[in-house]
């Protein structure tokens, strides 16, 4: 169940069962099966819908476009996160504009892969999680990858719908073991999914009701959570709850709503630039949904603005990890 | 010379787009005619304070959107830019649902959410980012392609949106993977205010060219010519020879966009002496002329009060 | 002392006294002078340093780095503003990059000046104000033209720093005339300005202790704030302090948080499209800083997160005006 | 022969670079064995551990380096992409630098920042995402132009590269504007894993000359042939005769990165024959070639040690 093969096991699928579903990206075709092995064996299986491409991102996000707009399903992945630049314009102005611009005579779902984050030593221009700055953009969801979500149910989700998608894979989750909910457990810790194919995930060592920090993260960031709440619980007893949403724009701030009406306590977690975040809304939302029942102001925890040194220790000195993740929790339990 | 070209879509106002059984010389001169006027009377709708926003006119360039559109067939996709009102009209023959739409009102083909330069019908789309439309074009190709249906993608650029990258890169993955794409561009030596010499380098063609795929090279305002050529083309696309450009010289005889026009006086004026309806209207006796002038006018008339009424 | 003649002078004046200053953008060159005229004439003065380029958004940028990077002050326009997305990369992964990935030893103070917002039926593409996508990059500055901001000033900030900087004009000032504090006053308001070359500038009818309601906006929409506040207190004796920000990223929070302090209420009011928007960062950090001392929620005024439409009527029903903005007002001083 | 070619750096460790008086066809020599070992040596320091990140060797393409930088001068300016250490090592000598930098030290080029794609020295500079650097390269060369200087602007790309849009945007304003800047383009037959059949439609030259830009062409591994045609290029780019591409056919013997390799291994043995070292090797005496060899080695160990004991 390592995430990288679960994945393209999905991808698999999805062409099986869709012949509507083209992948195009860049070094995707096999022997070599893209920069991470995601789509390894794709090609071989569907050479005409699995598609190396020139290094063009622009038209590689252009022609999924099109593809999308007459009736396919592309799914586009971008070798590394950073270069999401790139497909900016196709985005914003093309790919989550055709539906609403057109009045509904037109829809153009196409799904960008993106393999992002940092804490391998990749630098400044291959190590980025770029994914806050469409947070927010008309029409368009942005999903994260986790260990708590299955990428059947993710993937059955995108191809069920109409909208656009970009769906990010933090690097440091390829080579993970998944780790879905069973029987209401995930290892040690207690584990519940809500709202639909695409659920906000809750892990906790202790109900809820014992609970007395919140914590919402997504992505890899989760997965350093998970183990950082599980710990405290372990040896300090302090109790947490986790969120792990899968959709993390547009939110569904409810289950988070409903954490913190018990708890009172929030801290947001992510890898990404600090600054206009993804907490910053998620700060702004539930302050304002729970005014006054708050018992410490909203914590976003963000790496530090700046560009991300290529040196493994100075890397690992601003980009988030389980250390700021722990220490923020412990400061909000006080 | 024959009328299977381009039969009008069912439901268009026949004086506007052609009768049938009409002569062909007939039915180019109406829909050239039918463009003209349409615009014509936008710019004046602009000027009365009738409409908002911006509107980019595609005056003297006729002749390019009737010939290369009569080639195209039911399945085949049309991808235009912020010129688009006369590959729009030459496919559609819409001319209520697009004056509908620039004066923003709930009829429009978009209801109004689209405006002059974002333009969506079966068959059509148009967008006003100059560029990113090309690969949107190839995507549709690709999908043809994987179909395996035989129809033509093709999308309608200017000279100056040469300048954008993306166009090269779509170039390059529509010759890699023939796709069933036809690139029409319609030179008409200036970007807004900018000349071709101050926008683009080396030689036009050879751009295309050099991405390996072939160019047709016209310089003319002639629809007969055109079209001629124009259905060769899209032939040839349809019939698997991969992407093909249609590079076609011509000329913008009216401002870029509303009232923007500092180009010499002279040069436009000698352009007037060659424009699509003067070359192709000698062809038509005088009084075909004027009485397909008079029909356009009636319809064109009925159209603007209607979308007056409209709420 | 109209705006965008104003913009046109202050740039002749850098070109005249800076041989550095490069002006590079679409048409900008005589006689057309751009599509909003601000350049007009300035090609004609300084014909090698004011070039009228293709259109080819990413290399402007692109050309405007390696300018930059060679000790040159180049100032690029964008045509519209909806074209930022195709110079993302250059901003993102080249231009604010540059100085700290190579360890300070260059800079790269590029000024890209950009015509943004709608409210003029231009439709989907070009209407949009997508700076809110800009904000919280990494070393980069973001800056809006006001009507109470002397662009002097400003680009004497832009010129005299090595940061580069995305600087936002909205179409609808450049007909305007400037408003600049005179004597402590700007018409019938009072106002002072706080924090060096580029200061929030604050507008009240009364004495900020008078005050109910603090408002936070940018651009065109502190313009029509300043006068819903200005018509407000003389109508309804609601009174509100309105605090205008040159520079709105990074944030000097501090006159906000003082403004809030007192007021107990904030309305922050901005023209992109709603959700992770610059308001939501207002709203996370003030009611981080002035936890419990809020009567109530920061209430975030931005537009609805769709296409904007080109139908005028359409338009105003989905963009933020004075009908919002009075309303947000007057529900905060309730 | 000369030794007016490519003086080296002051500070630079001369058993790299070169010793002063030394006969050309030697110095040549040893500088491309010192990036060859230099990246050999890296690749095995990655495969200890003793590095992080990841790393792309130019093993193959040393001649490039060496034949193009030789004839550049103070004040012009390199601007290199993601295989930049050989550029980086045949401008600069600083083998310790980037060593130190590739390491993450504080010693490094850019202090730990950049680390093996994005290195900052004097007169040089890299980045890791393709294609953006060219317009860079560009702007230096506008620079250049604005201050009346003759300096040069060089930048490397590979052939994929070419996919990227804004080369061609640059290329087009390059050309407008006489901008004395050279690109040199490393046509290495593969892009990562995919081979240039997959990747570039039409005709790689044309593409250049297409916008504008006059293509210098050749296909060889030999660093003296190399050097004479860099020569003349950028000698007319130093005379003001505009962008010019010096499009290189070569071959990269390594792997993409670090352990990528799915080529056929017989395409990579025949390239293994006409590798840079040994096509230029044949021109030196065996004792000299073993002399040079003992003398980089000795001072590479010297480095790898230096850099090994940094904080
Ligand atoms: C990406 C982008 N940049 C700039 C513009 C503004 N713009 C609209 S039309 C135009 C000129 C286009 O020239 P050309 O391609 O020759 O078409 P023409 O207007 O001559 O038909 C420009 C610069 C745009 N719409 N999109
Ligand atoms: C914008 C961008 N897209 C993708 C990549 C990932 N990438 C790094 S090197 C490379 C292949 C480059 O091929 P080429 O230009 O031929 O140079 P070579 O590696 O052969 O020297 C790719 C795709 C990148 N660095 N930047
Ligand atoms: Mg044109
Ligand atoms: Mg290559």
């Amino acid at each position: 169940m390592i995430f990288a093969k679960e994945l393209g096991d999905t991808l698999r699928g999805a062409l099986t069962d869709d012949p509507r579903v083209v992948l195009l990206g860049e070094d995707i075709a096999d022997p070599y099966g893209g920069a991470f092995k995601v789509t390894r064996g794709l090609s071989t299986a569907f050479p005409q819908r699995v598609r190396t491409t020139p290094i063009s991102e622009g038209a590689i996000a252009g022609v999924s476009a099109g593809l999308a707009l007459a009736g396919y399903r592309p799914i586009a992945e971008v070798m590394f996160g950073d270069f999401l630049t790139l497909m900016f314009d196709q985005v914003v102005n093309h790919i989550a504009k055709y539906q609403a611009m057109y009045a509904g005579q037109a829809t153009c779902p196409v799904v960008v892969r993106a393999a992002t984050g940092g804490h391998r030593g990749y630098g400044p221009t291959h190590s980025q999680s770029l994914e806050k700055h469409f947070l927010g953009v008309p029409h368009l969801r942005v999903v994260a990858a986790s260990l708590f979500h299955d990428p059947r149910e993710v993937f059955s989700d995108f191809l069920g719908r109409d909208e656009p998608v970009l769906y990010v894979e933090h690097k440091l989750l390829y080579p993970q073991h998944l780790t879905l909910p069973v029987n209401g457990r995930i290892g040690d810790l207690l584990a519940t999914s809500e709202g639909g194919p695409l659920p906000t995930v809750r892990l906790s060592a202790v109900p809820v009701e014992d609970c007395t920090v919140s914590v919402l993260a997504y992505g890899y960031q989760a997965m350093l959570a998970a183990k950082v709440i599980e710990r405290l619980a372990m040896e300090e007893e302090i109790f947490a709850e986790l969120l792990v949403p899968a959709q993390i724009a547009p939110m569904d701030w409810a289950p988070v709503e409903r954490s913190v009406a018990v708890t009172g306590r929030l801290v947001t977690v992510e890898e990404g630039a600090d600054g206009w975040s993804w907490g910053t809304e998620a700060a702004s939302v539930i302050s304002r949904r729970l005014f006054g029942r708050l018992r410490r102001p909203v914590d976003v925890v963000a790496s530090e603005a700046t560009v991300i040194p290529s040196s493994k220790t100075k890397e690992a000195s601003i980009l988030v990890g389980s250390a700021q993740i722990e220490a923020a929790i412990r400061a909000a339990a006080r | 010379m024959s009328t299977a070209l381009a039969p009008a879509r069912t439901g268009s106002d026949e004086r506007l787009t052609g009768f049938a059984g009409e002569p062909l010389d007939q039915r180019r001169y109406r829909r050239m005619r039918f463009i003209r006027r349409f615009e014509e009377t936008l710019l004046q709708l602009f000027e009365e304070g009738a409409l908002n926003g911006t509107t980019h006119a595609c005056i003297g360039q006729e002749a390019d959107a009737v010939a290369v559109i009569e080639h195209l067939a039911e399945g085949d996709h049309i991808f235009s830019n912020h010129r688009c009102h006369g590959h729009y009209l030459a496919h559609s023959g819409d001319a209520l649902g697009l004056l509908a739409e620039i004066m923003g009102k709930e009829a429009g083909v978009c209801r109004g959410m689209g405006g002059s330069q974002h333009i969506c019908a079966p068959g059509f789309k148009s967008n006003g980012v100059q560029g990113g439309i090309v690969p949107n074009a190839a995507g549709i190709a690709l999908a043809n392609q994987l179909s395996g249906n035989d129809a033509v993608s093709v999308v309608f650029i200017g000279d100056g949106t040469l300048g954008e990258g993306v166009v090269y890169e779509t170039l390059n993955m529509a010759a890699l993977w023939k796709l069933p794409l036809l690139v029409v561009c319609e030179d008409n030596r200036w970007a807004q205010s900018t000349p071709i010499a101050a926008n683009l380098a080396g030689d036009m063609a050879a751009r295309f060219a050099a991405f390996g795929v072939p160019v047709r090279e016209v310089d003319s305002t002639d629809v007969e010519e055109l079209s001629a050529i124009a259905g060769e083309e899209v032939g040839l696309v349809r019939a698997g020879a991969g992407p093909r450009v249609l590079l076609i010289h011509t000329y913008r005889l009216c401002h870029h966009s509303k009232s923007d026009d500092e180009r010499p006086e002279r040069e436009i004026a000698d352009r007037w002496l060659v424009e699509p309806l003067l070359v192709h209207g000698q062809r038509l006796d005088e009084a075909d002329r004027r009485r397909i002038d008079d029909e356009v006018e009636t319809a064109l008339g009925e159209v603007v009060a209607t979308a007056r009424a409209l709420p």
